[in-house]
């Protein structure tokens, strides 16, 4: 019994650092028509700046976020300049997203070479600051990690379901010329989303770096399982990826404890493919249904 | 009596818990136009959704000449020679006007021993786009996109042919030069489901009006005695009040 | 928005511009491949001998590809500033196979017939060295390679591995293991948890293939009881549950069938749900990150071939191996610096090339596979002997090294450890 | 309306064809297939290196693949993202084959075929009847190749417990040597992939595709049968692809799901199509030839931060300067383009300037591209002062 429960922690613990590292490539994605594949190269750099705050200059881990956050933001915004002066269609900003991702991955590997590198042990006292409640262990920094999920996700859907720049926002996704006739400023609110999104794949990415091992050629081991939550939980929605982020870690890491860790992709996969196959649009209503035309 | 090309038996259709088409039974004589009127929302456009198989009845039976229609997939019912035109123009935005028409002539009731791109040409120059065949269709203005959806839904060489407010957005020449085209359509043998809101152009083409609001049949018969019913200016009017 | 996409038009033809005059720039040099010479007196005045290679200099596997570009080079530097081969200057002509076995595949076509080269030297990783190996055999070329492990997959004549873990290596490599660890006799671990990566070679040795054994079996046949075995995906992101079923099998050793940065992660979810492993070993680590791990790590024992320590030093090469890449590791940047089994393997690759073009005195190729497999070369691993029965494998050099107060130490065999260590 | 049976409906690129026009491209291509088979055997004569037999091969399986690829998601506008899936079966069925004994490379080829066949259509049938989204499909199938390859890696009966080797293949005598057997086999599916893409897309069914690409349920409603021919068109693309795996297998030899199912091959075929534009079969070959030869050229150079880079330089500045992709942007100057192509190709060719035969054709290709991304306004007044001498 107490393995379930372990793994019900564990799995929650992972799902707040997928949904933090989703949100922004969901929002942006939905709200911001970008399929964003420099969204991976943003964490990153940002899971880098991370590495050489603590490892070189010797600052705390977490503490690093404030270097990392400014850098995810500004990446962002400049993204979504660009994305927006350049008009492409969907499947162009992949191309393009994709080529910066490239880039960012050549810049990354030009400073900090090929090596695997990963903070030491002295440098990261997250790594062994565990929270224990009977038998049960848990991580500090995941459960600050799953805080931030929250905070991020709720924070979104809030904007985008309650307040008035959320209701322009989607407003402007439905009907741009419609929007654009009442006023809305769509590049303002655009910036916006891409703001959260700066925000939240840099959270991600300092927690990555405070996690895991890296190298420039790690960043593409995230794209499957950000795809699952993204397309499980449907388009910008926030309380669908952070749902569908959950169900998908608690999903891996019940296959992790109970069958074989080789599975657990496999697992996350086939539900994401089984459900796919009977409700399209994913587990909830994407925010702005792309209304038939 | 000439025979029905078009028989409806009670057909419903929801939107979840609203009802768009409410137990409709109607029909269209071969060779007729008939006008398909009633204030806006009433259903009109969701009954040539239906009948052309772009959506699926919620109940009851459409018969196309003999054979049941609703249940087949949408591209065999066109093969029977039903075409439509959309309220809002929907051109095929990245090929060329020729070859949106070519498309009907290629597939549809359109014999395969006919070069699609031939007779493509011809339907252009009978709706009057023949310059603009090598035009993108992104290009083209309201009025040319119009004339383009009535060019495609004839290319597919129907027998019954459904017009969804072609004349809506319309200057009063372009109006003029449309009832034209209407009739020569008339009399190439071909039905004509009228949709429009534009009664001067009713009365003038439509041998027959069915009379829908919202969702029900509220009258059919010749246009005079129709749009003197009491029940179908109330509902005009009415919703003019409400 | 006529006016923002002419712009944007314009970028972009200046930026093509610019590509074009990039990549003519760069590769005006003549020959392709950017060859290091290293060395300034080199003997003889004739055009140099040119050994050409791939490495994973991108994508996953450039870790380590890294390490052995960083050998070789200071192995040709080495070389030329002692003569070169035959009197003639050494240039190593290197291309980056990206991790894909594809890329190797058709650059070694491309050293062999475009960039005419003499000699061959493996690229890292098994998958790049199997794609290779097919060309190099279709054109008869000596092929020494230093990482590849799945060796019973390998038959042609003329390859010469320095994996030195003879040919049955998942046997050899595991009774090695488990011989270190029953030197603690009374103490000896009786049960055992693997915990394997499966990528093909830390697979192949935790569980053989076919009929050849791996660690778990050997481990049965020895009567250790074997109380999980547990396989985990390349790229695995998460260590909890793994970490869980380990405390809960609480094996007496933990055998990790660790790659690069597997075990540090591994160790860090085992001490958050406060459990310490009495023996652990980890198969192909990166060393660097191990030691990183701290405290955790302490006691962990690994394979190796070639550690800065005696009697490696006194072996030949031993210690130019050591100071130079150490040297050359810092000057790059490394994290650590530490010349370790990977920059061993790649020197005595390296010697291997040097003794048979020597010992034959040309540079044809059945020449040099002659003399190499009827001679024994000196090199930093020890004396290797190439059987030709055994497809050109020999002895099991495999030591196994622990992390001691911090530092890695040989601690078994005897006659590899420095002043008597033993494992604790 | 008299009824007069001519040929089937013309291929709908812009600019009306006559028939002398009609038959040159064919003309044109026939003779350059012509070249490439000769090849081999002049290859020692013209005093080219061997090496250009191993370019040439993994140059028609990137045509190919490309090709394959372009003829469903191009044509039909469901990009698909896990073209590995069709690729990895023809992988696997020659790997299964060479686990007891060296297969025939024609029973390989077929098999594959067949088996990226089988493997589409079950797909395609679960898929086509749920109507999914363009951008949801792509990405629906990505994570489809992902699961797939988890599944191949841990089903041993399929995946050979992780690893599976091909080393030797049996093939007829008179193809020569194992380079010059995939030389000559990779050409020939390269044009059978060509040759399928351009008559696809000459006929009703490609037609039908274009309709489907800008609005499925009205070309549903006009009578294309839209199911049908997404099926049609996914499983002609898969066998090609299956066909053009079964043979790529021997060029690996070293055979591992994650590698083969990974993202590699599943992304690349997608820039290249969208970089060489996919509303026509020359897109994705002329796409192949620009990406494989420069990134043959950059890990020539050795230096691995500085290919990556230029790649990724290169993938913005092409999607964003030519929307539509290089060959849609030629079409609107196809004798600018050609002339710089062919201008800068003889120069370097007969200079050496651009280090061989690859160099040359690469900087051709970046030069033509240059012509076609100045902007019109820029052009015109390029054109018109060229033309009139004097400035305006």
């Amino acid at each position: 019994m107490q393995q379930w429960i372990q793994a019900l922690i564990t799995g929650l613990l992972l799902g707040g650092l997928y949904a933090t590292l989703s949100l922004g490539f969901s929002l942006t994605w939905g709200l911001l028509r970008t399929i964003n594949f420099a969204h991976f190269g943003f964490a990153l750099l940002a899971s880098y700046v991370t590495y050489e705050l603590s490892t070189v200059h010797g600052f705390d881990p977490l503490l690093t976020l404030v270097a990392t956050v400014p850098i995810g933001v500004a990446l962002s915004l400049g993204l979504q300049w660009f994305v927006s002066k350049v008009k492409l269609d969907m499947f162009g900003t992949l191309v393009a997203t994709f080529g910066l991702l490239l880039v960012l991955e050549a810049a990354i590997s030009r400073y900090w070479l090929q090596d695997l590198r990963r903070i030491p042990t002295e440098n990261n006292p997250w790594l062994s600051n565990v929270l224990s409640v009977g038998p049960y262990t848990m991580p500090v920094v995941q459960i600050l990690g799953l805080v931030a999920a929250v905070a991020l996700c709720g924070f979104s859907w809030w904007l985008l379901q309650r307040s008035r720049a959320g209701y322009a926002i989607r407003a402007s996704v439905e009907n741009p010329t419609m929007a654009r006739a009442f006023g809305i400023d769509a590049t303002r609110l655009g910036y916006l989303i891409a703001a959260i999104s700066g925000v939240s794949v840099a959270i991600a990415g300092s927690m990555i770096g405070i996690l895991y091992a890296l190298s420039p050629a790690s960043a593409l081991i995230w794209v499957p399982v950000t795809l699952a939550v993204v397309l499980l939980g449907g388009l910008a929605n926030p309380v669908g990826v952070a749902i569908s982020a959950t169900a998908l870690a608690l999903a891996e890491s019940f296959t992790r404890q109970f069958a074989d860790p080789s599975l657990a992709q496999l697992v996350a996969l086939g539900i994401l493919v089984i459900v796919l196959l009977f409700k399209p649009s994913g587990l909830f209503r994407p925010t702005v249904e792309v209304s038939e035309r | 009596m000439s025979t029905d090309i078009l028989r409806t038996d009670a057909v419903t259709k929801t939107f979840g818990n609203l009802r768009a088409l409410d137990q409709v039974t109607m029909s269209v004589r071969d060779g007729e136009i008939l006008g398909l009127v009633g204030p806006n929302g009433s259903g009109k456009s969701t009954m040539i959704n239906v009948l052309s198989g772009f959506l699926r009845p919620s109940g009851g039976q459409i018969h196309f000449g003999d054979t049941r229609i609703d249940t087949l997939a949408p591209h065999r019912v066109a093969e029977l020679g039903l075409a439509r035109t959309y309220q809002i123009p929907r051109p095929f935005s990245t090929l060329s006007t020729l070859e949106n028409v070519m498309v009907g002539g290629s597939f549809g009731r359109a014999r395969t021993d006919r070069d699609p791109r031939t007779t493509g040409m011809q339907w252009l120059e009978f709706v009057g786009l023949g310059d603009q065949a090598d035009d993108a269709a992104e290009s083209l203005t309201l009025h040319q996109r119009k004339q383009l959806e009535l060019a495609r839904a004839l290319s597919c060489e129907p027998r019954l042919i459904m017009l969804d407010e072609v004349l809506a957005g319309l200057n009063p020449t372009e109006i003029e030069g449309a009832i034209e085209l209407i009739k020569s359509i008339r009399d190439l043998g071909i039905a004509v489901v009228f949709v429009e809101h534009n009664m001067r152009a009713v009365k003038g083409l439509c041998d027959r009006l069915f009379v829908l609001q919202s969702g029900q049949q509220i009258a059919e018969g010749d246009p005079a005695t129709v749009l003197s019913d009491q029940a179908v200016i109330d509902a005009y009017l009415g919703s003019q009040h409400a | 928005m006529k006016k923002n996409s002419r712009a944007f038009s314009t970028l972009g033809s200046i930026a093509a511009l610019s590509l074009i005059l990039a990549a003519c720039g760069t590769s005006s040099g003549g020959t392709d491949g950017n060859s290091s010479t290293g060395g300034s007196d080199a003997g003889g005045s004739e055009d140099p001998i040119r050994v050409g290679g791939t490495l994973a200099l991108s994508g996953p596997l450039a870790a380590t590809g890294e390490i052995h570009r960083l050998a070789g080079e200071q192995y040709v530097e080495w070389l030329n500033d002692n003569g070169g081969l035959l009197g003639r200057e050494v240039e190593w002509v290197l291309l980056d196979d990206e991790s894909n076995p594809q890329t190797s595949a058709a650059a070694y076509n491309r050293l062999i017939s475009q960039e005419n080269v003499d000699l061959l030297i493996g690229p890292y990783g098994t998958a790049n060295i199997t794609a290779a190996m097919d060309v190099a055999e279709r054109n008869e070329m000596v092929f020494p390679q230093h990482s590849a492990t799945l060796t019973y997959a390998y038959d042609y004549d003329r390859h010469f591995p320095l994996f030195a873990s003879g040919i049955d290596s998942s046997r050899t490599v595991s009774e090695t293991i488990f011989d270190a660890y029953a030197e603690l006799a009374d103490e000896a671990p009786q049960t055992v948890g693997f915990v394997v990566n499966q990528n093909p070679a830390t697979d192949f040795i935790a569980h053989g293939h076919e009929d050849a054994p791996g660690s778990v079996q050997v481990a049965q046949e020895r009567g250790l009881d074997v109380v999980l075995e547990v396989d985990f995906p390349q790229g695995n992101t998460d260590w909890g549950p793994i970490a869980q079923r380990i405390k809960d099998a609480d094996p007496d050793l933990l055998w990790v069938g660790a790659l690069g940065g597997d075990s540090p992660a591994l160790l860090a979810a085992l001490s958050q749900i406060g459990w310490e492993p009495r023996h652990q070993f980890h198969l192909f680590p990166a060393p660097g990150l191990l030691l990183g791990a701290g405290e955790v790590a302490e006691g962990a024992t690994s394979t190796t071939l070639y550690e800065p320590q005696e009697p490696y030093l006194s072996f030949e090469g031993g210690q130019d191996v050591s100071e130079m890449f150490t040297a050359a590791a810092e000057e790059a940047g490394l994290p650590y610096a530490v010349a370790e089994m990977q920059a061993g393997l790649s020197w005595a690759t390296w010697q291997t090339i040097t003794a048979g073009v020597e010992g034959a005195g040309s540079l044809d190729q059945g020449e040099i596979a002659d003399y190499l497999v009827n001679n024994s070369i000196e090199t930093v691993l020890g004396e290797i002997d190439f059987d030709p029965e055994q497809n050109n494998y020999y002895g099991d050099l495999v030591a196994i090294k622990q992390i001691q107060d911090g530092e890695f130490t040989v601690v078994y065999p005897a006659d590899k450890t420095a002043d008597g260590t033993t494992i604790n | 309306m008299t009824a007069t049976q001519t040929r089937a409906p013309e291929a709908p690129t812009r600019p009306t064809d006559n028939a002398a026009r009609r038959w040159t491209t064919p003309g044109v291509l026939l003779v350059l297939v012509i070249g490439l088979a000769a090849l081999p055997t002049l290859q020692e004569s013209l005093g080219l290196d061997a090496y250009l037999i191993v370019f040439g091969y993994t140059l028609f399986f990137w045509v190919t693949q490309a090709s394959a690829w372009n003829l469903f998601s191009g044509f039909s506008g469901y990009l698909n993202f896990g073209h590995a899936i069709f690729y990895g079966a023809g992988v696997y069925v020659t790997a299964n084959l060479a686990r007891e004994s060296d297969p025939n490379i024609f029973v390989a080829i077929l098999g594959g075929a067949l088996a990226a066949a089988v493997v589409a259509a079950l797909i395609g049938y679960v898929i086509f009847h749920r109507g999914l989204a363009h951008e949801i499909f792509a990405l629906f199938t990505f994570a489809l190749a992902i699961a797939i390859g988890v599944l191949v890696r841990n089903v041993d009966a399929i995946g050979g417990g992780g690893v599976l080797m091909v080393s030797m293949v049996t093939y007829p005598e008179f193809l020569g040597s194992v380079n010059e057997m995939l030389y000559y086999l990779g050409l020939l599916l390269a044009v059978v992939a060509v040759v399928a893409a351009a008559l696809v897309q000459r006929s009703r069914l490609g037609l039908g595709l274009f309709a489907i690409r800008d609005d499925e349920r009205v070309a549903e409603t006009m009578g294309v049968p839209t199911f049908r021919y997404k099926m049609i068109a996914l499983v002609l693309a898969a066998a090609i692809g299956g066909a053009s795996g079964a043979l790529n297998a021997v060029m690996i030899s070293f055979i591992e799901p994650e590698a083969t199912f990974g993202i590699d091959v599943s992304v690349m075929v997608v820039l290249m199509a969208l970089v060489g534009g996919r509303r026509h079969w020359a897109g994705p070959v002329i796409g192949a030839v620009l990406m494989f030869s420069l990134s043959d050229r950059l890990t020539g150079l050795g230096m691995t931060e500085l290919s990556q880079l230029l790649t990724g330089l290169l993938l913005v500045v092409v999607i964003v300067g030519l929307k539509g992709g290089i060959h849609e942007r030629w079409q609107r100057r196809p004798r600018a383009g050609l002339i710089t192509f062919l201008g800068v190709l003889l120069v370097l060719l007969v200079t050496g300037l651009g280090g061989g035969f690859i160099g040359a054709l690469l900087f051709a290709l970046l030069a033509m591209i240059v012509v076609l991304v100045v902007p019109d306004a820029w052009w015109a007044r390029l054109v018109n002062r060229s033309r009139e001498g004097q400035p305006r």
